[in-house]
């Protein structure tokens, strides 16, 4: 119980750190680690978000990628087709998504296991090659933004990252803020059980679908807003870029290296996974080709092999020992 | 003469928690031997390590002199073992009668295998009605027939059963019981799990009481069955 | 309308090189409930390897595809024994993940090792050939690859179907430790089933370097249409994964030429996701 | 009052029928036992009840309305609650997160949750198990967790299915004092039970089914003495000791 | 050896995934540029070769960044080689899609970009000021396809009335039709067929299909190296050639692959701005330079693409010459203004017209037989008759 509390401290302590950084000379501005870090933050909030249906419900969907790139596009079609701004774009983008997910996923939830990944491989699928082809959003020409003015009216900043690192942290807060309220409220329960088992569930007066349904639309939505977040991080969207099994693996990856459905792991996964990606590409790029993806392929075959549960597994499996003993000792 | 079965001072338990905690029991030929204990003791731990399920951390294991601690289940099977899970554990998409052929998956011999299906479906007619089935169709007894059936189509040496009686009608629970003594006079030794305490060392010939990993009682049938601490703690009186 | 044979016929031959491939990804899934991510880049293993074979000792593809088979036989062994063996168990998604780390390794070092250069055998032996049915062109390299494709899943269904190992592996499929009761040696059996359904993909990647050229790439969208035909055949069925791959061949074909190339793919996955929604476990699935 | 009412309940699969045309009541603050031999079709009744399985003819009604064809959660709501014969825990979560799955049914507000959680647990004797993984308990605290979740619910009918196969004597009788405190907490309880110790002394009525369809609906010391339920079930040897009663030492049936 | 006499210049290129080959290609250019420049080599008719370095004596580096062919990473590494490494220019990034993003970030910071191969001619219509390229755009090749077939039918009479595109259905094989279906329009080309295709084909059967059913008299194509034979095998495969058959750059200029097609790629056509044909006539420092400072590297010809990176270093290296001094403002203004010697451009020189596009850029069509690459249009830099109409399969 304690140890708990205690770990959550660690974590806050850790956040009011990162709230404060940009406020340090060199803390972001316009450094690599910079990027480095709002991109963790990023991640964090779409491994987050995808942990909410795939992780604590135990939906394990492939299929991210589109919410995400639904997204995107919202912030993008509003600022290169319809010359407006993002904001209110994103929040477009982001009801598309959720709104879509429903009508996507209420019948794949019908099927279990594998094949309900592999039919989320398909969708994932399906909508690449139909935004690949369908002109009014570009096409596979994709959509570039002009040069905007840098500010929080464009949310768009090209010399100076503290903005992007704050929107990051704000997305971060927001999209963590919902999950921790779901942990500790009936949904947080209720979708645990439906991953448990959903006719233990059902006995129990869980309405499965709408649990399962609601789950998806609020990661959906959420997952939305990242991609939205990632279209004005790069000036440009297109559906290799945000609506491939690549974008999809790495909710996954991000996830269940960090613990899936803990409520910190999506953090720790993107605070090692991101960092490690940014670095060996940038850094060991020169021992040849592919050699920093081969090191990250290892890496994960050892994470699965040694610690699937995760980090956060790695760390409960230190942290019960002390609990057990403290145990033994109130039992006399 | 040697026992059959011989097991030294072992030690296991799952993902590091210690569960059975240097047991040692032997089982001899000819004999029924039960074990008993409350839930969790680690009775189906020490079967499931017995057949080679489980590997013990430390002790021994001896089946006829020959040490079986190491080698896996499929190995201690054609040894002559045969061990019935706990929860039934059949085939769920194969019918009743090939879940019974696959019983007998170590023997060759087809006339031999069809031999012993009419065997089993003369000892348990009601399976015979049922073989076309899937075994998940069955009904929760059903399924536990079913699932002695297939535990003797090897023709073991040796049986372990666990929990036989779980979830049997009580004329069931009768049959199962007197179906026991018959295939133990047909010159198989049967060592047993019950929570059935009374009905169990009613058949049995001796009997281990396990707590928390550790024999804590053994003896004759009648000297449990008379012992005060096995009435109060396992029988209710 | 000869344009309609020969899209038929187009749309057949590659339905069975699909079912070719899906095979191996089918059993795997079938036996232990695992997908093998890796699978496009098993397949690209085995053209690197038959086409070496091809490219230094002159061997045809039509002869070193027991090259490859053999390898990736091997390699499927290996990667059961040192990856899925210790990750199984774990949590659903370990060996899934596991095996697609193992997919990244084995691309980036197809890539590293032989550069990401699109090789291509010139002088098989049938290379080129064709033969002409009313008026539709058929291509002898990609026939024989079908009819390869027939008689392999016709051995591995009799396998299966009707011998003492067929039965082993349906038994450890549904229960391993049931199986293990009954004596069977299930880690045998997992050993087995990996290393046949590497073999399939070996055999298949050997026999299509006779007219596909090999590049580190070329196995990822072979898997994705894998995963599809197997998912839509039902998990572990051999007739479910020819079914499924001549299906999955003739929509890709004939929206291709029918609608627009472009959208032929989309319309492959649209096809098996209104399938397996009416049929949530497969046209064969249980 | 009765306040479930099975009318002409039929299930079959394919060609065969689970249950045959069953009708019966439950009154409400009893205890109703539901006996018969394997396979006699009691497990698919507490199904088609529960809403697990639809019926394929009949009428299922609880305090008067209809639930024939409702979906399990929404029959758990109205207040029916079940444990299941194989047991079901939410394996990846707590002993304590399995019972507040159920008491989150009656209310949002998770402290108000947690009392009644806790409540449930302790009359399980579960407390001391409260933060275990549920999938890593033995089969009797398994059988225990059902119950304490179900219980959690508030349900005012509770469908036991075998809650005490497999326990020990002692671990039964404390189950059959469990079932008794939630019948005076004015829960009505419907359970099938083989252990007829936990059932006889306890139950106000008993259903015996067979083949799927109702032989007999009474009172236990006349379902006891029935000739054909003797033969279908208990088996003659059974069924003297059972009319013995406990109340003697019975160390007369020994042999071997 | 002191630290401060160095000029770093990144080189962005996709060094792994999907075209990979030809990112390698231009790295290695573009690393044999810079060995060009640092060392003091005698007997090379090039600026920048006989002395040693930059502004007396400062050697050019070359930071290598991988991009992936994922505009998104491609706009971060830009960032790191510009915020990180200080670097004073990036080179890149072949991929249009990458290139965008890319030179975003280089025209918000007000940093130099230069491009040697990106085709699309969206990135020179943006009027960005600190982005140059090299390459003749897409719009350019496309009008001289359709200038050439002009010819045909004007002075050999061909008669080629129809016309068929296959692109992969990429930004730049989509970029590439559109071009090529504009400039049909300016000559009354009828487009019969226009087929896309998903790249990383495994099979092109319906595509070459639906191309034969609609039988144009000349086909433009765009498709990567894997893409490329696998569509050519088709066509020999259901017997069926339009008359001519012209390529946008990659697949058919890629010699590795026209060795693999074996004789089955020949009398296809194609734009490009260099071949070893052309060069022995026309750029003979290329050979030089490609024999001394490319083979070593990359152990293969230069081709099209690749050898358009080297030029953009070389340009940029004579531009900070000019300029004296490390200042990205002049050098900038000396690139927008001045028109630069360059042996190794088939024009000779190179100029950039406001927005960074080359004017000077030319290619030219060649067509392939035994693995030669015979220029064949304009008539300036002919060598050969070109074969029309294409020899059928079954006559080879
Ligand atoms: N797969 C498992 N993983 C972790 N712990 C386990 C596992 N199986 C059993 N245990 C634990 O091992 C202990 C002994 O279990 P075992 O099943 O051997 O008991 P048992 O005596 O057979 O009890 P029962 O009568 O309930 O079957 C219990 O505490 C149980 O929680
Ligand atoms: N899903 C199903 N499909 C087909 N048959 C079924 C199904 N479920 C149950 N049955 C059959 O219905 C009959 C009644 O089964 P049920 O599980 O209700 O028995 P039960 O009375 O609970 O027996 P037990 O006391 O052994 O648990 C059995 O013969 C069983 O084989
Ligand atoms: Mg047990
Ligand atoms: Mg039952």
């Amino acid at each position: 119980m304690n140890t708990k509390k205690i770990s959550d401290g660690i974590w806050y302590l850790l956040l009011a750190g990162a709230l404060v950084l940009p406020f340090i000379p060199g803390g972001i501005e316009n450094t690599f680690h910079g990027h480095v870090l709002t991109m963790v933050f990023l991640y964090a909030s779409m491994a987050q978000a995808w942990n909410i249906i795939s992780g604590y419900c135990g939906q394990t969907s492939f299929g991210h990628a589109v919410f995400f790139g639904i997204g995107a596009y919202g912030a993008a079609m509003a600022v290169v087709q319809f010359n407006s701004l993002p904001w209110y774009g994103a929040p477009v983008g982001a009801l598309v998504a959720a709104l879509v997910s429903i009508p996507i996923s209420a019948p794949c939830f019908r099927l279990k296991g594998h094949y309900f990944a592999i039919a989320t491989f398909a969708i994932v699928e399906i909508f690449n090659r139909l935004f690949m082809i369908w002109d009014w959003v570009g096409g596979a020409i994709g959509l570039d933004y002009p040069i905007l003015e840098d500010g929080w009216r464009n949310f768009s900043w090209s010399s100076d990252k503290t903005g992007y690192y704050l929107g990051a942290l704000f997305l971060f807060a927001l999209v963590f803020g919902v999950v921790r309220w779901i942990d500790s409220h009936r949904m947080g329960y209720y979708l645990r059980a439906v991953r448990e088992g959903q006719e233990t569930a059902e006995s129990l007066g869980v309405n499965s679908s709408l649990v399962k349904l609601s789950a998806m639309a609020l990661s959906a939505g959420l997952a939305g807003l990242c991609g939205a977040f990632f279209a004005q991080y790069n000036y440009r969207v297109d559906p290799p870029m945000v609506m491939s099994l690549d974008m999809s693996m790495k909710f996954v990856l991000i996830t269940i290296l960090g613990g899936l459905g803990t409520f910190w792991g999506p953090l720790l996964g993107a605070a090692v996974l991101i960092p490690l990606q940014e670095y060996t590409r940038a850094y060991l790029a020169h021992l040849g080709s592919g050699v920093d993806l081969i090191i990250f392929g290892l890496i994960i075959i050892y994470t699965m092999i040694r610690q699937p549960t995760g980090i956060m597994g790695l760390i409960r499996g230190l942290a019960p020992r002390g609990r057990d003993a403290s145990n033994d000792g109130g039992d006399r | 003469m040697a026992a059959m079965l011989e097991v030294k001072d072992i030690h296991c338990g799952y993902d590091g928690t210690p569960v059975i905690r240097g047991l040692s029991l032997e089982v001899n030929r000819g004999e029924i031997v039960a074990i008993i204990g409350a839930n969790g003791a680690g009775k189906s731990t020490t079967m499931r390590a017995i057949c080679g399920l489980l590997h013990p951390e430390r002790g021994q294991i001896l089946l006829e002199g020959e040490d079986i601690s190491r080698s896996p289940a499929s190995a201690n099977i054609r040894k002559g073992l045969s061990y019935i899970p706990e929860g039934r554990r059949l085939f769920p998409k194969l019918t009743v009668r090939e879940n019974l052929e696959l019983g007998a998956f170590t023997v060759v011999d087809r006339k031999v295998i069809d031999e012993r299906l009419e065997e089993m479906f003369a000892l348990f007619p009601r399976l015979k009605d049922r073989s076309t089935q899937t075994a998940e169709t069955l009904s929760g007894g059903e399924q536990q027939m079913c699932a002695i059936a297939r535990g003797l189509m090897s023709a073991p040496k040796l049986i372990m059963l666990d929990e036989l009686s779980l979830g049997l009608m009580p004329s069931l629970v009768e049959k199962v019981f007197e179906t026991v003594v018959l295939i133990n006079r047909k010159g198989i030794t049967v060592l047993l799990v019950e929570q059935m305490v009374q009905e169990a060392l009613e058949i049995a010939n001796r009997g281990y009481v396990l707590q928390t990993g550790r024999v804590v009682h053994s003896g004759s049938a009648r000297e449990l069955l008379d012992s005060d601490e096995v009435r109060k703690a396992y029988m209710g009186m | 309308m000869n344009h309609f044979l020969q899209v038929l016929f187009d749309g057949l031959l590659n339905g069975l090189v699909y079912a070719l491939v899906a095979a191996g990804l089918s059993m795997i899934w079938g036996v232990m409930d695992v997908i093998n991510f890796a699978h496009g880049e098993f397949l690209m293993v085995g053209m690197y390897v038959s086409y070496w074979i091809g490219f230094f000792l002159d061997v045809d593809p039509l002869f070193s595809w027991i090259a490859s088979g053999a390898f990736l036989f091997i390699m499927g062994a290996a990667t059961y024994r040192l990856i899925i063996r210790n990750s199984l168990g774990k949590s659903a998604m370990a060996p899934l993940l596991a095996t697609f780390g193992l997919s990244m390794v084995l691309k980036n070092f197809c890539m590293n090792r032989f550069t990401p250069n699109f090789r291509l055998l010139s002088g098989t032996v049938l290379e080129g050939k064709t033969i002409s049915v009313g008026g539709a062109i058929l291509s002898v390299p990609q026939l024989a690859t079908a009819a390869f494709a027939l008689v392999l899943l016709a051995c591995l269904y009799w396998m299966l179907k009707r011998t003492r190992l067929g039965w082993a592996i349906q038994a450890t499929a549904m229960d391993s430790e049931a199986a293990e009761l009954m004596g069977i040696r299930t880690e045998n059996i997992y050993l087995l089933v990996f290393g046949i359904g590497g073999a399939c993909v070996g055999i298949t990647g050997g026999l299509m370097t006779s007219y596909l050229a090999v590049y580190p790439e070329v196995g990822s969208l072979f898997s994705l249409i894998a995963f599809v035909v197997v998912a839509l055949g039902g998990f572990g069925s051999i007739p479910g994964a020819l079914l499924a791959a001549i299906i999955i061949g003739l929509v890709e074909s004939f929206t291709g030429f029918y609608v627009a190339a472009v959208v032929k793919y989309a319309a492959v996955f649209a096809v098996y996701l209104a399938v397996i929604l009416i049929r949530p476990k497969g046209l064969f699935g249980w | 009052m009765a306040i479930l009412t099975v009318r002409n309940l039929t299930k079959s699969f394919g060609a065969l029928v689970a249950n045959n045309d069953i009708s019966f009541d439950v009154e409400s603050g009893t205890i109703v036992g539901l006996i018969g031999p394997n396979g006699a079709g009691k497990t698919t009744l507490f199904n088609c009840v529960a809403g697990l399985y639809r019926p394929t003819s009949g009428r299922i009604t609880f305090e008067d309305r209809d639930i024939t064809n409702l979906p399990s959660w929404r029959i758990a709501r109205m207040g029916v609650a079940r444990t299941f014969q194989v047991v079901r825990p939410l394996k990846e979560m707590t002993v304590l997160e399995n019972i507040l799955v159920g008491a989150y049914m009656r209310t949002g507000n998770p402290a108000e949750a947690m009392a009644s959680a806790k409540r449930c647990m302790e009359m399980s004797s579960l407390s001391h198990y409260m933060d275990r993984r549920a999938g890593g308990l033995t089969i009797g605290n398994k059988k225990r967790l059902e119950v304490a979740r179900a219980l959690a619910t508030g349900p005012k009918l509770i469908l036991l299915d075998e809650a005490a196969a497999g326990l020990t004597t002692t671990e039964t009788r404390e189950m059959v004092e469990l079932i008794l405190r939630m019948k005076s907490e004015g829960v009505t309880i419907l359970m099938v039970e083989h252990i007829m110790e936990a059932i006889m002394p306890i139950a106000d009525k008993l259903v015996v089914l067979n083949g799927g369809e109702k032989i007999i609906e009474d009172v236990p010391g006349v379902v006891v003495e029935d000739p054909e339920v003797i033969r279908a079930y208990f088996g003659e040897k059974y069924s003297r000791r059972l009319r013995k009663g406990a109340k003697e030492g019975n160390d007369d049936g020994r042999d071997a | 050896v002191a630290e401060d006499k160095v000029i770093k210049i990144g080189a962005l290129f996709p060094l792994t995934g999907p075209s990979a080959v030809s990112g390698q290609n231009c790295l290695n250019s573009v690393l044999a540029a810079a060995e060009l420049i640092n060392g003091a080599y005698e007997g090379f008719d090039v600026p920048l070769a006989a002395t040693e370095g930059l502004l007396g004596g400062y050697k050019v580096e070359i930071i290598k960044a991988d991009h992936q062919g994922k505009p998104d990473v491609a706009k971060s590494e830009a960032e790191r080689l510009y915020n990180q490494e200080g670097v004073f220019a990036v080179i890149g990034s072949y991929n249009s899609a990458a290139t965008k993003p890319a030179s975003a970030v280089a025209e918000r910071a007000k940093k130099l970009f230069l491009c040697g191969a990106s085709s699309s001619a969206a990135l020179t219509e943006r009027e960005y000021k600190y982005f140059f390229r090299h390459a003749p755009t897409d719009a350019i090749e496309a009008t001289e396809f359709t200038d050439y077939i002009t010819y045909l039918n004007e002075k050999k009479g061909a008669g080629i009335k129809t016309l068929g595109l296959i692109y992969e259905n990429t930004e730049f094989g989509k970029h590439a039709a559109d071009e090529g279906k504009k400039a049909a329009a300016k000559i009354g080309l009828e487009v019969v067929a226009d087929v896309p295709f998903n790249n990383g084909a495994t099979n092109l059967s319906s595509e070459v299909q639906t191309l034969k059913a609609a039988n144009p008299d000349a086909v433009f194509g765009a498709a990567l190296g894997g893409d490329y034979s696998l569509w050519v095998r088709t066509m020999k495969q259901v017997n069926w050639l339009p008359k001519i058959a012209i390529n946008f750059c990659t697949g058919y200029q890629n010699p590795a692959v026209q060795k693999e097609l074996a004789g089955d790629g020949d009398y296809f056509m194609g734009g490009m701005s260099f071949s070893p044909e052309l060069a022995k006539e026309f750029m003979p420092e290329a050979l030089k330079v490609q024999e001394k400072f490319y083979f070593p590297l990359a152990n293969q010809e230069f081709d099209s693409d690749s050898l358009q990176e080297a030029v953009m270093l070389l340009v940029l290296g004579q531009a900070i010459e000019k300029a004296g001094e490390l200042d990205t403002e002049k050098v900038r203004e000396i690139l927008a203004t001045e028109t630069f010697v360059s042996p190794l451009s088939l024009s000779g020189e190179v100029a950039f017209e406001p927005g960074g596009q080359n004017i000077k850029a030319l290619s030219v069509i060649t067509q392939i037989k035994d693995l030669k690459y015979n220029t064949i249009y304009p008539e300036k830099f002919k060598n050969a008759e070109p074969v029309y109409p294409m020899a059928p399969w079954d006559n080879r």
